[in-house]
């Protein structure tokens, strides 16, 4: 969701158009960092590493000034481009189109890969109207893309704002070279001739730090390769792009060279290139240590039980696995407990859940019991609950547990104007900083509730069920979301409609009453015959 | 405890405030019984619910977890499945036949219990069910002892008996709210057996005898103490045959119920043939021929007149009856078709034989002989009423109160033979203490009404000396006075058991061994859940056939929780397998490899309560392992670990003792930890030394896991070295 | 935002519920029975058992689905 | 868009390297890559036709003075060597971050090495030998001396340059050709560790051997004697990583490879010495190009059925088949063998029988299952002169009779039955005719 609340920073930090590009690209990258860093505050309980390594990195980017050359090359690059476009006869509509600069960031503080795309894209003068630009990327990129957002800047100056833009996948068809997956961004007013815009993307690659050594002891830190081009892919020309690839710590062991290239403290800068073609590629490596919990959440069932008696009760079924290097040989609770620091410095031993308001009867339980090591936080806006599983979790070892919640109904059921009831509900993991790869949200409607409708923002498997619970008889509708590679930024408002009549909600209480009665009557009929056998020779 | 205040006042002062119902006499009586039979009823439930409310809703101790394990299995999977359950999770690589070597009536009863529940269509979890399984029989138990008091009493003895049992520690320690266990419903089946017999013998018919028989199928297939009502019974019948109690009901009842009743145990696999064939069964047999005897005897005497004839006829049939008898008995035993006393009936008998023959039975803490201390601590002033119970009995002598007396003696005894034991007493105890109570109070009331002279009472109360001697002679001085004051240091005596026994259940029954809490410095509760950390690592981090090797305690709840398979576990039938582990543990670890290499042990696991002082853990154990490794193998001698005659772990410790694989387990590393302020690294907080050998280096094994409190350990056995 | 949707008895009302109608309901069944034991079969009048009885069923019914609601079994 | 081709093409790459580290058919057992560590380099010309031949089959060898600072056997805990040639008997260390124990660690890691010492062997090494099984003679001076099989072309007078001829008789380890030249030696001797059962005598020093200095004179009976005295000896760990010591560095030198011998008092003269063979077919050995065994498909089931059950009942009858193949040293061959024996065991084997080849790779065979239950194990324990060992292990639980799988009647107790049911029939009748007969 902060991704909309950093851009509106963006647009105050603008002063001029276009030479200071980067540089408030870099308070923007500072409010993305403050926004990462605000969550991180939380975790900084669980995790006292996190608070350490944001903090130098916000300083950094104050004492960086844009570089100077390379901003007069970039005036001499977007005069050149226009007076080309000008001169040039007008082509099909796509290939007109030219990225007039692009940065890249790539934010690997973190298990989860972040990067944030600033694209300044032109439409010469020659080109017809350009509906939609299309941003592209390798197989293994599109098959660990967990999400992409995109926002353009729209208005002048001081009034700019930010719209969000809606990316869809394009189909095969029109495929792109060497398998390359092409997003269109669809523009919300067509890029007129001789226009030019700029347009944040912002996308999430999971399970993309490869461990490297894949197994580590308990007193070695994690290392983790991490592949990416130093170009940026583009079906476009790029005439003028550079790369920062962002680490967690000063501990690099080593990275691609594609000159220009410079390293400052965890920092790797690529670029300036200029003048690219479409699709140019340079892969580059990067491999540097990264002691953060890779904790994955291999499967997710969340299970939402909507009770017109006032209540939602959430399930949560977690198998929760590290996700990071191995761990190979021995666990020595002796090391473990005396040098916290250096042992085991990829391990993580407690999770921090965000949970909705007012939540209450929250229990933490597994296969065999409760377990006792979790406490809440409440107050008026969330709910934070931090627990640990049995035992710290080492690279490999899994754990699974529960994690159940009651929620005050009438914080999250509505009604419509059409009549219709909606819960209003939210999507994603309630962890923080985890991956799910697989996320299932089953959402039990009372019973007699009828034709129900998901409205999830993003595309997801449902289909619908029947279960059975407490006083059940026809059984409960339940709409069942399933979706893949999931990530922080899925965790937005969901709604599920349905048609309920309030006469319903008497059916359990009816069916007790009967109960109770029919167990009187048979008293009365038990006590009205006769049933001795001896009144026959009485008589 | 109320419910026994109220059931007193009972039959009393009738209360005004009923009066003013306008109920008839009739009617107050029915009412209060009821209401009070109900409230007992709730307490016996609501009493055993301590455990969940300090901790949680879980199982107890050891053997539960089997038992709840084959429940999951049998609602899983049906019962035709359960019944030829092979289990290759326990006893490798033996395995287990676990539908044929359980007793399955309290699975059974709980799968129903779960079913039922599922067809009122309450979504509950199986778990639950087995938790409360023991507090619900428990509740009922206290209807049958209600029954069985009035049977053998009266009603008043009725709803004493019921509101002693429903809060007497003796039978509270093994129904709690958790501890799903055989005898939780065991004890519940036993008095219903026993009472549906009394009742068969007072009324001499056969509906009630046929429900005995029923009550004894139920018993056998709950719990192996069956074996205690098939010796009861004939006893019982032989005393009444001995004191010329000789009748029709008795031959009706006791033909009926053990005909039946062993026809029906033999449908239970795990005791088949027992009945025709195990010495402990013999002598219900012997005494159902000898009934026979009597019963022609009996023809005889009532076909021919002449007492001469009948006196030679008697001796004649008696010497043939008994030569004959004995003879089969002989012949029986000698072919081996007759098996003869197990250990565990003889152990029974003589309380030093298992200490010299079957450690294994010596070294469970429950076995061990009762002492005084938890006589007193389980039953409390029953201890002192039950010899009153006894008096009062003898005064009013019927064939009941001569069972109840019969079954209150024997039980007495087995539970000074062994602690467990005590769970079969409590009953007995409490209807006996019971008749005592409600004898004496009655009196007391009749004392006191004989004041105001009421000419119903007299009537009301019948058979009462005491009420005669109030009624006849001129009542002494301060008679009326001193009966009051009787009645009240009764009602006290009563109140302070109810209060022993609430602060028993609280204090001492409610813990389940796995979890365990302390006091911390500032008072907080602290928790150590070191054994399901460890189980719960064992299930999620290791190979689904991983094979885990621990003392035997340990081994029903490590295929419960962990869900691994272990070498040997808390079934303790095959004596071998249990003393090569504990040769294992008592041996050098090179030696330990090679055992383990043969029962593809992949891990070991240890309890250590060295850093928490949790002293229940293998150290202390460890002397068991040796003589019952030592029992089977001779190289395990128990000198080996002793330093003249003392079992320490400190500098003085043996060689063998400081080298031997448990030794090594339990204190890897252990030196260099600090467990206490102001003592030197490597302090024992359970034995309160300082640890003999500190720098412990593994060869074969290394150290997979430890908990939190390092009360479990984990070791991972290597594989053979690679170049030699 | 459109109207919230919330239980038709307050939430915390729920545990006093639970203890007054089945406190209630028990009391009628106690009456009930008490008048069924004392009764002889001639002289009892199924009228006045049938209405107790439904009276007694209505509130246990109602009872036991409110014991269910206070335990935080949401039916 | 070139540049993402390739990228692509890298990727294949590296999936095709991680399909050959499994024993996929075609790839070989053993990468090829070898790690040759030499006191100084002129080793590397004085033993070039060795290296040659390495080479010549397609190892790719990487020269490393054995103090080169830079050494390291592996990064990121990832070998980078597939086998070692250690050829630097005098060297005290190694260089970088080699050791001992790194050696050691490379071998239990299941790499293949081939160690020549030489008199003055240095501690390291013998070190090595010894954690390997091998104990070379303590006195660094000594060699072995042999006065009656010595090589006849040595001309100085100490018999150290021996002729050995007493070959372990292995087609798999020395080739199925003869080695029909003896072997020429000069340098250490050494004694197998008795205790060890994976060590074997390639090159045995004859009866008229010993080990002694031969500068000084011999003041006390020396320490190894006769045919006691191994001169090349083998190892194959657990794992079957393979090493190879010899006590002489000039066994693989060009010198021998390429001199004639004559073996003293013998009247033939070899044009050339069989050093040149033996090397060449024990490295093969060595590297796993031959002798390499591996097992595929192991399948077990019914008697008339084809999927594997999870558990079987006491009395079934099963079959089991496994598929054995060997490297040739270009591609798997099936293995033909007449003596790979199947084990049905649960503490000790209840069925032990051998298994019948098809003659392309297939062996299967049948059994009944025992009548004892439990958890049973389906082992195959095959360990052969020269070739690595087969051992395969799968657990099967057994289980007793299901309540229903008893025969319902049973002919000899029909008269019990027909009791029974006569006596209901008779009480029947009885009772009714004891109710109602008036």
């Amino acid at each position: 969701m902060w991704m909309r609340r950093e851009l509106r920073h963006l647009a105050m930090a603008r002063r001029n158009s276009l030479t200071t590009v980067i540089a408030d690209v870099w308070d923007k990258a500072k409010h993305l960092r403050e926004a990462a860093e605000e969550e991180e505050r939380h975790v900084c309980k669980a995790w006292k590493i996190s608070s350490q390594v944001v903090r130098p990195e916000t300083t950094t980017t104050a004492t960086m000034a844009p570089p100077l050359p390379t901003s007069i090359l970039l005036l001499l690059a977007v005069a050149f481009t226009v007076a080309a476009a000008t001169a040039t006869s007008p082509t099909a509509p796509e290939d007109g189109i030219r990225v007039v600069s692009a940065e890249k960031r790539i934010d690997l503080t973190g298990p989860i890969v972040k990067v944030y795309l600033t694209l300044k894209v032109h439409n010469p003068a020659t080109g017809s109207d350009a509906s939609h630009v299309l941003i592209a990327f390798t197989p293994l990129e599109a098959q660990h893309l967990a999400i992409v957002k995109a926002t353009r800047a729209e208005g002048k100056r001081k009034k700019k704002v930010y719209v969000p833009l809606p990316v869809e996948p394009v189909d095969l068809a029109a495929n792109a070279p060497d398998g390359a997956r092409l997003y269109s961004v669809s523009l919300s007013a067509p890029l007129r001739p001789s226009e030019t815009t700029t347009m944040e993307v912002f996308y999430v690659l999971t399970h993309s730090l490869e461990p490297f050594p894949a197994e580590i002891t308990q007193s070695e830190s994690q290392l983790v390769y991490y592949r990416d081009s130093a170009l940026l892919l583009s079906p476009y020309h790029v005439l003028e792009q550079v790369t920062y690839v962002k680490m967690p710590s000063n501990r690099v062991e080593s990275f691609t060279r594609v000159d220009p290239t410079a390293r400052s403290g965890p920092e790797v800068k690529y670029g300036t290139y200029k003048d690219q073609l479409p699709y140019a590629y340079s892969p580059i490596l990067v491999h540097h240590e990264n002691n953060h919990p890779f904790a994955v959440v291999e499967e997710l069932v969340r299970k939402v039980e909507i009770s017109h008696w006032g209540n939602v009760q959430v399930t949560e079924q977690y198998k929760l696995k590290h996700g990071g290097a191995r761990h190979k040989g021995v666990f020595s609770r002796l090391e473990y407990q005396s040098r916290q620091s250096i042992s085991g410095a990829s391990s993580f031993k407690n999770l921090l859940a965000r949970l909705p308001p007012r939540v209450h009867s929250v229990y933490y339980r597994d296969e065999i019991g409760n377990i006792s090591s979790s406490n809440l936080r409440t107050d008026s806006h969330k709910s934070e609950l931090e627990f640990e599983p049995r035992y710290p979790l080492f690279g490999g070892w899994h754990c699974t547990f529960t994690i159940g919640y009651g929620m005050p109904l009438q914080d999250f059921l509505f009604e419509s104007e059409d009549g219709r009831r909606f819960a209003n509900l939210t999507f994603g993991c309630p962890l923080l900083n985890t991956v799910v790869d697989d996320l299932t949200i089953k959402i039990v409607l009372p019973e007699g509730s009828k034709s129900p409708q998901a409205v999830v923002p993003f595309l997801t498997e449902q289909h619908l069920e029947t279960s059975y619970s407490y006083l059940d008889v026809v059984g409960r509708t339940t709409v069942v979301l399933k979706k893949k590679n999931v990530v922080g930024e899925h965790n937005v408002p969901f709604q599920v409609y349905y048609e309920f009549n309030p006469v319903f909600m008497l059916a359990e209480p009816l069916m007790l009453i009967s109960a109770a009665l029919l167990f009187f009557v048979a008293c009365i009929a038990y006590l009205h015959m006769d049933l001795s056998i001896g009144k026959s020779q009485a008589s | 405890m109320a419910a026994a205040a109220a059931s007193a006042m009972l039959d009393a002062l009738p209360a005004p405030l009923l009066r003013s119902l306008r109920l008839k006499t009739k009617q107050q009586e029915l009412l209060l019984r009821v209401s009070a039979l109900a409230l007992i009823y709730v307490l016996a439930f609501a009493v055993r619910l301590f455990s969940v409310l300090r901790y949680e809703s879980m199982i107890h101790e050891f053997d539960p977890y089997f038992n709840y394990r084959t429940t999951l299995y049998l609602t899983e999977h049906g019962y035709a499945e359960f019944w030829n359950w092979f289990d290759s999770e326990s006893w490798y690589p033996l395995g287990r036949v676990v539908g044929g070597t359980l007793f399955p009536g309290l699975m059974v009863t709980a799968a129903l219990l779960h079913r039922l529940l599922r067809a009122l269509s309450l979504a509950v979890h199986i778990r639950e069910v087995c938790v409360l399984t023991a507090p619900f029989f428990a509740a009922n138990t206290t209807l049958v002892a209600y029954a069985f008091g009035r049977e053998i009493w009266d009603s008043g003895a009725g709803l004493v008996a019921a509101a002693l049992i429903a809060v007497c520690p003796g039978y509270i320690s093994r129904s709690v709210a958790g501890s799903y266990d055989n005898e939780g419903v065991a004890i519940f089946a036993l008095l219903l057996t026993f009472y549906l017999f009394v009742r068969a013998v007072n009324t001499g018919s056969l509906a009630w005898a046929l429900a005995a028989a029923f009550g004894y199928f139920y018993m056998v297939s709950a719990w192996g103490g069956y074996v205690f009502i098939i010796n009861l019974l004939p006893l019982y019948v032989l005393v009444l045959l001995v004191t010329g109690r000789y009748s029709q009901r008795l031959y009706v009842a006791y033909n009926c119920t053990y005909v039946l009743g062993m026809l029906l145990g033999m449908q239970i696999r795990f005791v088949g043939f027992q009945h025709v064939q195990s010495g402990e069964h013999m002598a219900a047999m012997g005494v159902f021929f000898l009934l026979q005897v009597f019963f022609f005897l009996d023809w005889v005497k009532y076909m021919l007149d002449d007492v001469k004839l009948f006196k030679s006829f008697l001796r004649i049939t008696l010497t043939c009856v008994i030569s004959a008898g004995t003879l089969a008995l002989g012949i029986g035993t000698a072919s081996g078709y007759i098996s003869p006393w197990t250990g565990r009936f003889y152990s029974l008998l003589d309380p030093t034989y298992a200490k010299d023959h079957i450690p294994i039975i010596a070294s469970v803490s429950e076995h061990q002989p009762t002492a005084w201390s938890s006589f007193m601590f389980d039953f409390h002033i029953l201890l002192f009423l039950f010899p009153a119970g006894l008096y009062f009995c003898f005064k009013r002598l019927s064939d009941a109160t001569i069972f109840i007396v019969m079954y209150g003696l024997t039980s007495m005894y087995f539970a000074g033979v062994m602690v467990r034991l005590i769970l079969v007493a409590a009953p007995a105890v409490c209807l006996i203490s019971a008749i005592a109570v409600s004898a004496t109070i009655k009196n007391l009331t009749t004392l006191i009404r004989t004041k105001s002279k009421s000419p119903q009472t007299t009537g009301k109360v019948t058979g009462s000396k005491a009420a005669a001697k109030g009624a006849v002679d001129q009542p002494l001085p301060f008679q009326h006075n001193a009966a009051i004051a009787l009645l009240l240091g009764a009602f006290y005596l009563l109140s302070r058991y109810a209060i022993h026994c609430t602060w028993v259940t609280s204090e001492a029954y409610s813990s389940p061994s796995i979890v365990l809490s302390a006091r911390g410095h500032n008072g907080g509760r602290v928790i150590f859940d070191d054994y399901r950390e460890a189980y719960y690592w064992l299930r999620q981090n290791t190979p689904t056939d991983a094979k885990i090797m621990s003392w035997w305690d340990y081994g029903y709840q490590i295929t419960a929780m962990g869900n691994r398979t272990v070498i040997v576990d808390n079934n303790t039938w095959n004596n071998t397998h249990i003393a090569t582990v504990g040769r294992a543990m008592s041996s050098y670890e090179d030696e330990a490899y090679e055992i383990m290499q043969s029962l593809d042990v992949n891990y070991v696991l240890v309890v250590f309560g060295g850093v928490t002082g949790y002293s229940s853990d293998d150290i202390n154990k460890f002397l068991w392992m040796v003589r019952i490794g030592g029992g089977v193998f001779p190289v395990i001698k128990e000198p080996d670990y002793l330093v003249n005659g003392e079992y320490r772990v400190d500098k003085g410790a043996s060689p063998k003792m400081l080298n031997c694989l448990m030794y090594k387990l339990c204190y890897y590393r252990f030196g260099e930890l600090t467990t206490e302020y102001g003592k030197p690294p490597g302090y024992d907080r359970v034995r309160g030394v300082e640890i003999g050998n500190k720098d412990i280096k593994l060869e074969y094994l290394e150290e997979a896991y430890t908990t939190s409190n390092w009360i479990v350990r984990i070791y991972k056995v290597k594989p053979p070295k690679n170049r030699s | 935002m459109q109207a919230a949707v919330s239980s038709p008895v307050p939430v915390a009302w729920y545990p006093a519920l639970a203890v007054l109608t089945v406190a209630v309901g028990l009391m009628l069944t106690a009456s009930f029975f008490i008048y069924e034991a004392t009764s002889s079969t001639r002289s009892r009048s199924l009228a006045k058992e049938i209405t107790t009885a439904a009276v007694a069923s209505v509130f246990l019914g109602f009872g036991s689905l409110f014991v269910l609601l206070a335990s935080g079994v949401y039916v | 868009m070139a540049a993402l081709r390739l990228l692509l093409l890298l990727a294949a790459a590296t999936l095709l390297v991680v399909a050959s580290r499994g024993d996929a058919s075609g790839a070989g057992p053993r990468g090829r890559k070898l790690l040759v560590l030499v006191d100084d380099l002129a080793v590397r010309s004085s033993h070039s036709a060795f290296f040659g031949s390495l080479q010549a089959r397609g190892l790719d060898l990487e020269f490393r003075l054995a103090d080169d600072p830079k050494l390291s056997l592996h990064r990121y805990g990832q070998y980078l060597y597939d086998g070692l040639v250690l050829f630097a008997p005098s060297t005290p260390r190694f260089g970088g971050s080699v050791d001992q124990n790194a050696v050691l660690e490379f071998i239990d890691a299941g790499h293949d090495m081939i160690l020549a010492a030489d008199s003055s062997a240095s501690d390291l090494i013998r070190g090595i030998a010894t954690e390997c099984g091998i104990e070379f003679d303590e006195d660094p001076e000594a060699m072995v001396i042999d006065h009656i099989n010595y090589a006849s072309t040595d001309v100085e007078g100490d018999h150290t340059l021996i002729a050995g001829d007493d070959l372990i008789q292995s087609d798999v380890i020395l080739g199925s050709k003869k080695i029909e030249a003896p072997v020429l030696f000069r340098g250490i001797g050494h004694a197998v560790n008795p205790s060890n059962s994976l060590v074997l005598k390639v090159l045995s020093a004859s009866p008229s051997a010993y080990s002694a200095n031969p500068k000084t004179k011999l003041a006390s009976p020396p320490s190894l004697t006769g045919s006691g005295i191994s001169l090349v000896s083998i190892m194959q760990a657990r794992n079957n990583a393979r090493v190879l010591i010899s006590g002489s560095l000039d066994l693989f030198s060009n010198r021998l490879l390429k001199s004639g011998v004559k073996k003293a008092g013998s009247k033939t003269r070899h044009e050339k010495a069989g050093n040149q063979q033996f090397v060449t077919e024990t490295s093969k050995w060595v590297f796993h190009e031959r002798g390499h065994l591996k097992a595929v498909n192991v399948a077990h089931h019914k008697v008339g059925e084809t999927n594997e059950p999870s558990m079987y009942r006491i009395n079934d009858d099963l079959e089991y088949s496994v598929e054995i193949y060997e490297w040739s040293g270009t591609s798997w061959k099936p293995y033909v063998a007449d003596d790979v024996q199947i084990q049905f065991y649960m503490m000790s084997p209840y069925v032990l029988k051998n298994m019948s080849t098809d003659k392309k790779g297939l062996y299967s065979t049948s059994f009944k299952v025992p009548d004892v239950y439990g958890v049973f194990q389906f082992k195959v324990e095959y360990q052969r002169l020269g070739y690595t060992g087969v051992s395969l292990a799968k657990q099967i639980p057994v289980r007793p009779y299901r309540h229903n799988e008893y025969e319902r009647f049973i002919t000899s107790a029909y008269p019990y039955y027909a009791a029974s049911f006569s006596t209901m029939g008779a009480f029947f009748i009885f009772s009714f005719a004891y109710l109602y007969h008036k």
